[in-house]
């Protein structure tokens, strides 16, 4: 039986979904255990199959970890780092926004529900800046590429995303000119969970090629064409649950209760 | 078992209808109470105008409409309004019937559809090819295709033939299983005279050597006197004459068809 | 030919060689296929508790007021989106999938290219069209219309062209007997036969348009699908739930609305 | 009688004061919407620049070896679930869609509950459907085959169940006379009839499951729609056209199998 | 224009058919030079076996069906091969053409049916529904109901017909335009005997009247000898005899059917 790692479409790793190839098999030659990769585009999916035992390790996105947390009792196994990685306000540079305060009761759009980078990290600024969610501003819940399009259109004042996405919209529309109005700190890191039952001597093996192979690792991972721009990442193997309070945090900015999910 | 007596009856009732009435959704009355007593080996034609409820009679009788009042029982089995199941198909197994319209397997060829008039009989699933059913139902369906001369065409897609050759597989399918009872609605409307002839002529020398019980329908006063050993004339809804067939006068054929 | 008519024609008469080979192939394909990503009894049976549970927490649907009154108010919107896109769409695909249809169609072998249409139509993905509408009308309710008119005019362009195709045809060789015209035999032979199907088309368009979760949010327009995926992203299954039941009492109704008027066509 | 036979119908007989007042509000809810959700011809012309814009940015598609070398990989992948899945989906909808069939199915007023079945099975979002094969079966090919099968029984379901219905009536009538029961009927008389019908359905399915591009990347099972989805989220719009160029040839080669088949089956 | 100068002449030629052949799909040749020349006010009763290729031979007249070979000219309009739609549809707008086979649309009512006919003439698209059509169409479609006495039924859905009043309807529609050519395949089959001496007295006068050129098939001898001036027997594909009706012997007709 292969450990099945099933990698959520935690937002910059979509790329990574395509590329994987390699960093499998860096991790197998690693610590010598069956891995088949299986990447999902459903963090529900995924955070279920762990939940019911069809997966043994996720790696996926801080939301997603306090859910998970929230869940079950998932152990985590490292970290994984990645420079540059936080949320932050878009807005047309030639547009009449100019601070965070011009947001007040326009429509600020968001990439994805209940994703870190593009939903909760966003809010979370705007809050930290005083806009209270829903109230100051109108949130919608628009995919990037709409949102871009309805931007440039003037439809919507800003968009929330994070930085990798930034730089994608540049290359994309290269005769537009776009403004980052406010960005908030480093957002925590993502995470390899493991499930509780999982075989304990493989969960072991995997750690530890994370502690003793992590620069092999992550050339594996840097081996795809696009991946390039995730230098400089690493693998932490101290993590503690509290660094993800900032995340509950967030949850509670939108007006959700993370210690509420799906009933018990 | 009330059929299997009668089945050895010679004179047994075939068709017991009695003040039978049938209307289509509750509007105009097509039958008005209908009387027909058929015994076994008999062979009726039913004759009347266009729209006089011919069809619809025969269909009655084996429970292709549920008729609205009165009584009706085939070969002992009664058949009133949406009840028993069991009796309409064990009528339906006993009977053959040839519609009026076409009412062919457009997409089979002819051999399956008469291999289809063993449906019903036991392993009917294997009726629905001719390529799957058992070689004696193969053998069966070709010597009655052979009755009604269209052997040769056994592999033609059944929509290819001409109107009449249609007409003469709907009645080999009809022939195919040697019912008890042969229901035909128009069967030589579309079909040449020779061809015409051939089918009667077949049907009665059935009847005769079979014992088979047989009621026609024909717009052909000819093939009704002839054919026939009794005619039915339908008018209004109600039974005008029903007299053996060397009785009717042509004022009684006229009192029929005139208006 | 008295000989040859007493032997009962082979019981493969009919399938030719290349039609078995085909067959066979497809068959060895599919089969070989199943082994890798076809279920196995005893996964399905080993699974069963995973769903129970899973189900479990799905129950009781949420029935606050609150939350009900604005399902209410976006299942309101989204049928209004949905009637009007279904509606526009359906009254295009009627031309559309006349022009698609092989042997009905006036433009005798160019009606390929009105299937090709409307294959275009559906293989182009929602959020392309979403894309493409925003950029020229901009988000909200009519880019949403639009979309949903695109995918109605995909689905009912080929199911009504292929309607069309299979309608009886002896009525409309009559009218051609006439001297009717292909739009005449369109009015008069064909859309009367096949009245039933494409009610049941045009009805299930409206279904998918009500249904369909994607659309409508992808252009800021919110719709009940918007607020399911909302439900289920931040884990909100009881919320889930009860939007689905709701869901599925419209679609109940519109497939009894469906079966009534074919009924009463029929 | 010989009075009445001289008065020319009046014009409007057959259409009841019931079905006007419907007909009218029908009219009146979708004319009043369409000026709130419909678009205008000036917002269409004035947007027109923004279309083209957004086009030309998807222009030239990718052609990079590898990148197609790539995609073709996933389409094999795509193909192949999608293929077993709706072949499943289909073999099961045959006998649902004959249990759902007003008139045809051998439960009578039961037939209603099969319905009700095919509209659960669409209602129910795929990402539910995902989550219960993924707590089933986990992650992977399975569960993606297992979300397209239960798609497939949803639509062709009900698709094949309206073919039934509206089969030609007159040769199931005649093999009823014979005595058939109704599984002979519906072997011997409907599915003749419905070929072509059932052609388009089913071959309509397998290419809902070849286009649907959240499905299997719901549940990990990869394919062609993920990384269409991938090069969005990444904005490689080429990328993306490329991806969607690929699908519409097999969409289209499907089509041309599916006219062929119906052809030869006419 | 050679068609308005044949108008005019009461001798032209109607139908003109030479060495006529035609074969389904390339296989068996059903007409295997047929020639026919019909002039303007005869009636002609074209006779045969089942299957011999009376259909095929009328339906190819108003180009329904592609000849194989040969020439054809309706009306003075030449009808070959897939050309000139133009020219069939000239023919068509002049004929009054009564299938074999069920051929209405049966969701709607009689009256639509008749109506029907008018389809072809300008602003033939009100004539999809008799609610649309305009007075004078619907005037004279309940006039033609009447002249098949079927007035009573006009809001009848077409399917709630028996077989001899749709047959009669069909013939309705086919009288209703008053054509030039009237064509019609066993029009009195499924026709109780008043009825079907009805419809074919009708034709009678149509003729002499209105000098309507009459093609029918029979199968029914006496209605050919009766009503046809001439004989047209169809054998093998080939024409059997063409004589005028009062010198069709009996053995004529014994060779025509006989196989
Ligand atoms: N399905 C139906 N719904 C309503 N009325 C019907 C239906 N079928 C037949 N009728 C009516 O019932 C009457 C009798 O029809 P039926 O078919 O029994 O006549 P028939 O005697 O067989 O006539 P024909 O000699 O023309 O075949 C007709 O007036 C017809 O209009
Ligand atoms: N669509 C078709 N495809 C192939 N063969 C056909 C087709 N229609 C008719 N035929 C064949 O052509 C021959 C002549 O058919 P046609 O219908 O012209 O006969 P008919 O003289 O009208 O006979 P009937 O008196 O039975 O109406 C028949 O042998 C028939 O099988
Ligand atoms: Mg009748
Ligand atoms: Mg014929």
């Amino acid at each position: 039986e292969p450990l099945k790692f099933a990698v959520t479409d935690i937002e910059g790793l979509e790329a990574l979904q395509q590329e994987f190839a390699p960093f499998e098999e860096a991790l197998e030659a690693a610590s010598g255990q069956d891995i088949k990769l299986l990447p999902v585009s459903s963090r529900t999916a995924a955070v279920e199959a762990l939940k019911q035992g069809q997966v043994d390790l996720v790696l996926t996105g801080p939301a997603e970890y306090v859910v998970i947390d929230g869940l079950t009792d998932a152990e985590i196994v490292t970290a994984w780092q990645r420079p540059n990685y936080y949320a932050q306000i878009v807005v047309m540079s030639s547009g009449p926004i100019k601070t965070v305060e011009d947001l007040k009761g326009k429509t600020v759009t968001f990439g994805s529900v209940g994703s870190t980078s593009q939903h909760l990290g966003p809010a979370q600024v705007l809050a930290d800046f005083g806009l209270a969610y829903g109230s100051d501003y109108k949130p919608q819940i628009i995919s990037r590429n709409v949102a871009a399009e309805a931007m440039i259109r003037g439809d919507v004042q800003a968009i929330g995303m994070n930085e990798g996405h930034l730089s994608s919209i540049r290359e994309a529309f290269p005769d537009k000119s776009f403004t980052v109005v406010a960005r908030g700190r480093d957002l925590p890191n993502d995470v390899l969970v493991a499930r509780k039952d999982a075989d304990p001597e493989a969960i072991a093996a995997i750690k530890k090629a994370f502690v003793e192979q992590s620069d092999k690792l992550m050339a594996a991972v840097l081996k795809g064409d696009d991946n390039q721009k995730y230098k400089g990442g690493f693998f932490l193997n101290e993590v503690s649950d509290s660094d993800y309070d900032y995340v509950r945090s967030m949850y509670a900015t939108i007006g959700v209760d993370s210690n509420a999910f799906v009933g018990e | 078992m009330p059929e299997a007596s009668s089945q050895c009856d010679g004179s047994s009732v075939v068709v017991d209808a009695q003040r039978l009435r049938k209307s289509y959704d509750n509007r105009l009355e097509v039958l008005k109470g209908v009387d027909l007593k058929i015994t076994s080996g008999e062979r009726v034609a039913l004759i009347g105008a266009n729209g006089c409820g011919k069809s619809t009679l025969l269909r009655c009788l084996i429970g292709l409409h549920d008729i609205s009042d009165g009584s009706l029982a085939t070969m002992g089995h009664t058949l009133t309004a949406g009840r028993n199941p069991a009796a309409r198909r064990q009528v339906r197994l006993q009977t053959g019937f040839v519609f009026q319209k076409h009412c062919l397997v457009r997409r089979r060829t002819v051999l399956s559809n008469v291999v289809h008039g063993f449906f019903g009989d036991a392993g009917s699933w294997r009726a629905h090819a001719h390529g799957l059913a058992p070689a004696a139902w193969r053998k069966r369906a070709m010597e009655a295709l052979e009755e009604v001369r269209l052997s040769d065409r056994a592999l033609s897609r059944a929509d290819t033939l001409s109107g009449g050759q249609q007409q003469r597989v709907a009645i080999a399918r009809a022939l195919v299983r040697r019912p008890r009872l042969l229901i035909a609605d128009e069967p030589a409307a579309s079909l040449d005279p020779l061809s015409g002839q051939n089918v009667m002529e077949l049907f009665t020398r059935l009847c005769t050597d079979h014992g088979i019980t047989l009621l026609f329908t024909s717009h052909d006063m000819e093939h009704a006197l002839t054919y026939a050993s009794r005619v039915v004339a339908l008018r209004n809804g109600r039974i005008l004459f029903d007299k053996t067939s060397d009785t009717v006068s042509p004022s009684d054929l006229k009192d029929t068809f005139d208006g | 030919m008295a000989e040859s008519r007493h032997v009962v024609p082979s019981r493969l008469s009919g399938i030719t060689a290349l039609h078995f080979v085909i067959l066979v192939t497809l068959a060895a394909v599919i089969l070989g296929s199943m082994g890798q990503v076809a279920p196995s009894p005893g996964q399905l049976a080993a699974g069963a508790p995973g769903m129970v549970n899973l189900v479990g927490r799905m129950m009781p649907p949420n029935l606050e007021p609150d939350f009900l009154w604005r399902i209410a108010v976006r299942i309101l919107e989204t049928f209004q989106i949905a009637l009007v896109g279904a509606a526009i769409g359906i009254a295009i695909s009627l031309p559309v999938g006349w022009l698609a249809a092989r042997g009905v169609s006036p433009l005798g072998r160019g009606h390929y290219v009105f299937k090709m249409l409307t294959s275009l139509l559906r293989t182009v993905p929602d959020l392309v069209w979403a894309l493409l509408f925003v950029a020229t009308v901009g988000l909200g309710a009519v880019a949403g219309t639009m979309t949903i008119v695109v995918d109605t005019i995909g689905f009912c362009g080929r199911f009504f062209a292929e309607a069309m195709e299979d309608a009886e045809k002896e009525p409309q060789e009559a009218l051609a007997a006439i001297g009717a015209g292909r739009s005449a035999i369109l009015l008069g032979a064909v859309l009367p036969d096949i009245a039933p199907s494409l009610t049941n088309s045009a009805l299930f368009a409206l279904e998918k348009a009500v249904r369909s979760s994607v659309v409508l949010g992808l252009v800021g327009a919110g719709g009940i699908g918007q607020e399911l995926k909302v439900a289920f992203d931040l884990f909100q299954y009881r919320n889930a739930s009860t939007i689905i039941l709701v869901i599925f009492a419209i679609v109940l109704a519109m497939e009894f609305i469906t079966d009534r008027l074919r009924a009463r066509i029929q």
